[in-house]
């Protein structure tokens, strides 16, 4: 199945995308994803644990993602 | 009763405290956040502010949801701006207003709080000496952020 | 830095804004008082304020000063209104600015609870039925005062 | 030697006037004009110790006056 994975601020500098699309075993959760984007190039700088959301809400790196789900990785938020 | 969103444009303090004033509501306040010239002792001449847009505005709108469960019979208006900001421009207001002083007091810090820690976005710092970098809160005191 | 004092026109909370807004300060807070439509369940349609002046503006500029040496290094203009206002009008209001948000919001709650608890303004409350009388904060429920 | 003093909202309504002049002998004090207004007509109304000013700033009761010293009797403020 495929998901949409977000990329933001320094996280998306570090990987040099800030959009991409990964295709992911069914049954595979938003941790699996981190794995992922951390064995690209440049994503080593992602820490392995990030917070991360599902579907524009927080969530836990052990949720379960459906096909067209859109997972984002979250870098320290400054807001403000 | 309370809205929350983005925006790229200027913000208009004073039509948030429009927004929230009412006949029976005897306190506003009203929060501002500015960009500030200098930040750890780095002259600043900007910031550029992005955003999780879809999530930032479900997150803003989580609080101020949030906010008006604990401190019922507040109304709320919050609007963060997103885009390159010069220094004293406003990237982020939030009017609270109340029948009572300390509800509309709590309820704004409740949310300038909130919003800190928990919405996504982001800011990168653009120093006098041409260099930017990503502002990371948690890489230093707390006391450092406005 | 920090300035106090009474007026008999509209409040200009913009311009108490612009007064303590600078370019190292990344937070002000606005705090405005307003004549509400009831109070205690009575319908309210205005309220005459009255001061003793001289002392009036002399304890709002020791409260500004005390909150300048309790919160080091914020601005604060604070403005009273006196004579007849109508319900939705501005009694107060209050303008803090710091470079961190936290002093810019306690200086402001901090001067708001003071000149409540000390500065020597009478109101006198004009009821829908005709009727009128002065307020008495401590003849009533502390949560009634707005 | 002779003291002005000020009345203010309802102490002012009550004694029908919101200033005065008193004679005083030399080395009285605020306690002593409070005591002599409430002798006055509708000076009843005032408690016994109300808060007090003596030229523009919070006093004890106890404080000396001197001649052209301005007291207040000060009913509870309500500002804001």
């Amino acid at each position: 199945m495929t998901v949409r994975v977000l990329l933001f601020a320094s996280y998306a500098d570090a990987v040099g995308q800030n959009e991409l699309t990964l295709e992911l075993d069914d049954g595979s959760v938003v941790g699996d994803v981190v794995s992922r984007v951390r064995e690209m190039a440049g994503g080593r700088a992602l820490p392995p644990a990030p917070l991360l959301a599902l579907n524009a809400a927080y969530s836990t790196s052990a949720a379960v993602v459906r096909a067209g789900d859109e997972v984002a990785i979250i870098p320290p938020v400054a807001g403000g | 009763m309370s809205t929350a969103r983005l925006t790229t444009q200027p913000i208009d303090s004073t039509s948030l405290i429009r927004e929230v004033a009412a006949d029976d509501r005897g306190a506003i306040v009203l929060f501002l956040g500015t960009v500030r010239n200098s930040n750890e002792g780095r002259p600043v001449n900007g910031i550029d502010y992005s955003a999780y847009d879809a999530m930032a505005v479900a997150e803003m709108q989580r609080i101020v949801s949030e906010a008006g469960s604990r401190f019922s019979g507040v109304a709320i208006a919050l609007e963060h701006r997103v885009g390159t900001l010069s220094v004293g421009e406003t990237s982020v207001a939030i009017a609270c207003s109340h029948p009572h002083r300390a509800a509309a007091l709590e309820a704004n810090r409740y949310v300038i709080e909130e919003l800190k820690r928990r919405v996504p976005i982001w800011k990168r710092e653009h120093y006098l000496d041409g260099t930017s970098e990503w502002v990371d809160p948690l890489r230093r005191p707390a006391e450092a952020a406005p």
